[in-house]
């Protein structure tokens, strides 16, 4: 049977969201009340029969080493297989490599030793809940070098800038990548390519200086290689900016997206908290809010989200908000167009405030 | 490999009196709390009290209860050496299954597995009470007293000792008599049904015990007062802190009312003493933009448009406008329709409970329980 | 959860034809090879061939085999999701434990736990034979011919056919007749009792059969012989390679002997095709100055002194100075003291050899099969 | 009830072993057969209910974390503690901590969020299979601040030169650590601290800006603290050099070493490798040798020790050497007194011959 092994590329991925990527990676940010942005590329990478995943990161990934751990909650705690930080570089002197090239270059005998033949490459910001079977079958059908996810936005938000956008064919291959900022035909991200003609592209690169991938192997030689396409029809977003990582936490509140994104494809797995169901007490008045469990509240939550473990005291509000784990919001606090990081105190009577367009962002165990 | 400690948690319960609840379930299996079955609480008292080498006995309808125990991942009990394993009444004998006896007969069929460790203690639980307790405590206990047994017991209201097996202890809560369900009580220290023997001690009993047919082969009737009368060390060991047998509806129903309390002894929350069980990774919970939450316990999963007071929702409830949920505990799956009542009702998993139904217990009723079949004639 | 293909493993051989070798342990907990079991072939075929979620059916003495088992490990079946479940007879009944009555009652009185992925696909294997093979390749050649039900067959020599269940097909492998055992065979193609059936399909013919009193509620038996009077769609698929029925004393001691071959086509050294087994972490083997080794099979944790010759030594054995191990099979922990003589000897778990014994078959007769009881009356 | 976490601390262990270290740390080098260094104390530590372990490693862990994978081979792939493989450092320009400090601190919250309140710190050149109760009792009983295991040979040898030799008096008080070259009173590298004055030491040498904990927090403060010792007195090893390292692959060779090391104590755990029983052919003639699994040996090995996977085809000769996994020992050939590093095939006939002074090594993948 053909496989594919999984692979999570970071090293392009900047960091982006300012206070929260100061000490962590921007696959390692929290979203969503109990995620982090990883969860969803690697859930669905789990839940289409990969099981062997390479990480390519460089700096600050010990939160997302914590997050992981040995990988068992995305059933990848494996003898065979499983989960595989990857670091860059070997202290080889002789190594001319540069950018993502020296992650491929380094970690060739990961590639050669795995028993799959077809590698799925995939970043962090790209939040949707499927499984790739059908962008696999597709790949093998049309016998293409390189099939890359696509999808279609309604609407192009400042988000979507920075995406690659996709030209077709009416067969589906792709007859231009380009920065084309009218174009509602975006690249996710996500491809599928034979192990050979990966590694082969990546031996090309080195030799001619390269420093990207995507940009160098697969972009630049679009027309030596056969590219399809796949279209991804499904809820989906993108994330690389605050704004974007605001608004599309706030998107989450309305309930044909909450459904669309969590109820129609897989489960979204992460790490397994266990904390007990939320708690509502006698003052609480909670309402179009995402609230993750083990919070204790007892004051008004309005348009918000609140990740595992929040205490919200009497006479608190908050309002427009993203509070992460663990923070307490003492009582008569108010909070508005606010995201705090995890393990923040806002003490007795404190009020904040930020704008819609520029959250105020507090990082994390501050006490304010 | 030898152990100092191996534990066997007794999970064969039939809860005849859980009614409908344990139609399907084992008792140990039936949801609790919100998140829980009830045997997580005791399979976290293991975990929390580093005791991991537990075998868990099983016999009634135990489908589900395989399922929820699975391998032991949740309490890290999934172990190369020892860890988690189950017991089936048919790892004891070659001619077929057959039911366990009793209590001591249920450790005797498997003396075998207890064996493998050869362990200097045995400590028996069982998986049916909602507790934090530090097993570890208890061994400590055990150790400096020396003694042959020791049972953890509980002071019990005077008034309700009856109901219980009581100790007889001397000042150093040395046993000297055991009583079951005494009508002229001398003491109101109540067995737990938590034990722990020297293993060699226990060892001897289990075997004289077992060859006699008059016995019922139980802790409590047959092997502690032979021990009491050949004048070995028992003692008690007393427990504080909450303890809830939810062995009938309303003391299930009691017992999550008692968790909506703010005082309560036992915390869910209690970061240092985690209750741990399987999770779905349902998403956050969605509380919209018509609903009233208040004086409840929700989790993962559930959207909520209507309005709850005293309540509990299991995973991926929903609840829709207008209506209004009071005193109920909802079973993972539950949908409720609009404009419906809901008072003291328990709802099992995945019931659909239609528009504008109203169900209702007053105060001095006991909780009704809705199941997919009677909910068709309370309804119709 | 949906799943595409379940696995039912079915393990409650007897295996009575194995004497001593099966007294307490299961025929697929028989140690095999030097390191293995001989269910390790079947559930590393699974691995191999990424058939994830597999159903261990287990009766006879079973706790050898569940303790090997485990949850899973070695073989990545450990799994959150699906992975190894073992069945044991109770899991289906709630009147106590009863014995499987045949090889298709045994998936009959497990259907609530195939029905829970609800697969498109069941395929049934048996524990206890020696093979490599790709359940993939086969589960696709039963696609592409859309069958209703497939079954792998062998080529065996047309004078042994008497021994096996005979397929007899037309030209394209579909099957027409089944025949037990044929006095006078029409085809050399044995069935491997490996199958894969369409679940819905088959479902339908269990619960039939299941209501047959007369029925013996087998699938060579009853069930395939029904589907092909229905006219159904039963296609043979023909498996090449090494495969061994270790059946006998004798079968068992031939497939060791076949493992020292040098060109065997089934190897343990295949690193395509890796045999998984538990690892006891034993240190290397220590090969002494005395020691003379040539044509044997040898494991972790062993110390020879001695001389061995067309031999298969488990882990942890000891060959003292002087002693010579011809021909013979010696589980793990066996310690042979010193000048002592084997030949064509099958030594169990564990049994120590005095010094100056000599135990030795002649080439036409059966292995001797040592255990610590036999040993007193051979060496007295 | 009193637990330890653990603590495998491979900073201030350099890179000894010449070839074979270019490409991995020590703690992952190859040992007696199927053996890596830190697996000893790796295995004495999830075999001492030391549930939560700590590596501090800086450069080269890629093969240690391939041989390390989930931990599921030491029952350490848990969801609550585990194996955690930490970095020193986490880009905050403000740390000015140095050596094996940086890792502390840099990690603080790992040992301020861990159960225990002792911990249990080691190298992995120390070799014993051992349990570290009585270590931790003694400690307890004691009241001692830091307990050292140490340990005494008969005979002094060159790797003995580099460690720390230790005087007591007669209740076990530590009252001189040195570098005293005839003092056969050996500090095994591990001992147990209580964590709290751990992180009290940590921050001391902080901001004293030392860089080595043992040496500066311990060693410097003996007048101040109190420190016992607990004597060890099964079979051990250390290796911290090429000829520690033959020499004492050798010595396991003798009978009474390998029963004493691997049937007195707890077995080792390691990486499980699934490799067939060693398969021996018509003209194998093996003596005094350790070999792994997996081997298919026609040729003459005498004096030394085949790990997992070695092909010794007829006519080939070794003799006094260390060949490690799968290498290919081609007809003809010969080796005396050689060490190859893994997958090194040597061709037909090719002759190699070290001293037993100074063994010939071949850095791993060569063809000779």
């Amino acid at each position: 049977m053909d496989t594919m092994m999984g692979l999570i590329n970071l090293e392009h991925e900047h960091d982006f969201l300012n206070e929260l990527t100061y000490f962590r990676c921007g696959a390692a940010v929290p979203f969503a009340g109990r995620f982090r942005l990883i969860d969803f590329t690697l859930s669905n990478m789990a839940k289409s029969d990969i099981h062997e995943i390479a990480i390519f990161t460089r700096s600050k990934y010990r939160s997302l080493m914590d997050h992981l751990g040995s990988g068992s909650d995305w059933d990848l705690d494996r003898r065979h297989g499983g989960l595989f930080i990857l670091p860059p570089d070997w202290n080889d002197p002789t190594d001319i490599s540069k950018g993502d090239l020296r992650y491929f270059h380094n970690n060739r005998d990961y590639f050669l030793r795995g028993k799959s033949d077809y590698v799925l490459i995939s970043g962090s910001q790209f939040i949707s809940t499927t499984v790739y079977h059908e962008l696999f079958q597709h790949h093998l059908t049309k016998g293409a070098d390189v099939t890359l996810l696509t999808t279609t936005y309604d609407q192009l938000l400042p988000e979507h800038d920075a995406c690659v956008k996709v030209k077709t064919d009416a067969d589906g291959w792709v007859s231009s990548l380009a920065n084309e900022p009218k174009n509602s035909h975006v690249f996710t991200g996500v491809y599928v390519i034979r192990k050979s003609l990966l590694l082969d592209l990546v031996d090309d690169c080195i030799a001619n200086y390269k420093n990207h991938f995507f940009m160098d192997g697969i972009k630049a030689n679009l027309n030596q290689l056969n590219v399809q396409s796949y279209h991804y029809d499904g809820y989906s977003a993108i994330i690389n900016s605050i704004d974007s990582y605001y608004r599309q936490n706030l998107a989450l509140l309305e309930t044909d997206a909450y459904k669309d994104l969590f109820f129609k494809g897989e489960h979204v797995l992460t790490k397994i908290g266990n904390q007990a169901p939320t708690k509502y007490l006698e003052k609480s008045k909670v309402s179009k809010s995402l609230v993750a469990t083990g919070c204790v509240i007892d004051g008004e939550v309005d348009n918000s989200i609140l990740f595992r473990g929040v205490k919200v005291s009497e006479g608190a509000v908050i309002k427009n908000s993203i509070v992460m784990q663990r923070c307490n919001i003492e009582s008569g606090a108010v909070l508005e167009n606010v995201i705090l990081d995890k393990d923040v105190t806002i003490t007795r009577g404190q009020e904040l405030k930020g704008a819609k367009e520029q959250p105020f962002v507090v990082a994390k165990r501050r006490k304010i | 490999m030898k152990k100092e400690c191996v534990t066997m948690l007794l999970a064969g319960g039939v809860g005849k009196r859980l009614g409908a609840l344990t139609t399907s379930v084992a008792k140990p299996a039936v949801p609790f709390g919100g998140r829980y079955r009830i045997i997580d609480f005791a399979l976290s008292n293991c975990l929390n009290s580093r005791m991991y080498t537990v075998g868990v006995l099983t016999q009634y309808s135990p489908l589900d209860l395989h399922q929820h125990i699975g391998v032991g991942k949740p309490w890290d009990l999934d172990r190369m050496n020892d860890g988690l394993t189950i017991l089936s009444p048919p790892f004891t004998v070659q001619t077929g299954g057959n039911w366990y006896l009793g209590t001591a007969d249920a450790i005797t069929k498997n003396m075998n597995f207890i064996d493998r460790y050869d362990p200097e203690y045995l400590l028996v639980i069982s998986g049916d009470h909602i507790y934090h307790m530090d097993y570890d405590k208890l061994l400590r206990h055990h150790k400096e007293k020396q003694a042959d047994a020791t049972i953890s017991v509980l002071e019990v209201p005077w008034k309700e000792t009856s109901r219980f097996g009581i100790l007889n202890t001397t000042d150093d809560l040395r046993i000297y008599e055991f009583e079951e369900k005494p009508a002229q009580p001398k003491s109101n220290l109540a067995s737990m049904g938590i034990y722990i023997f020297n293993w060699k001690v226990l060892r001897d009993y289990l075997e004289k015990d077992a060859l006699l047919s008059e016995s019922e082969h139980d802790f409590g009737q047959n092997i502690l007062p032979a021990m009491i009368a050949d004048n070995l060390k028992l003692y008690a060991y007393r427990f504080q802190g909450y303890w809830k047998d939810v062995g009938t509806i309303e003391s299930y129903w009691e017992a999550h009312m008692d968790l909506l309390k703010e005082d309560l002894e036992l915390s869910l929350n209690n970061t240092n003493w985690r209750t741990y069980s399987h999770d779905s990774n349902f998403p956050p919970q969605l509380i919209e933009e018509t609903a009233s939450v208040a004086h409840s316990l929700v989790n993962n999963g559930c959207v909520v448009s209507g309005t709850l007071n005293h309540s509990i929702l299991f995973e991926n409830v929903r609840i829709d406008k207008g209506s209004t949920i009071k005193q109920s505990i909802l079973h993972p799956g539950v949908r409720v329709g609009k404009n419906v009542y809901l008072e003291k009702v328990i709802a099992q998993e995945n019931i659909f409970i239609p528009d504008n139904t109203r169900i209702s217990a007053s105060m001095d009723q006991e909780p009704i329980v809705l199941s997919q079949e009677n909910l068709k004639a309370i309804t119709s």
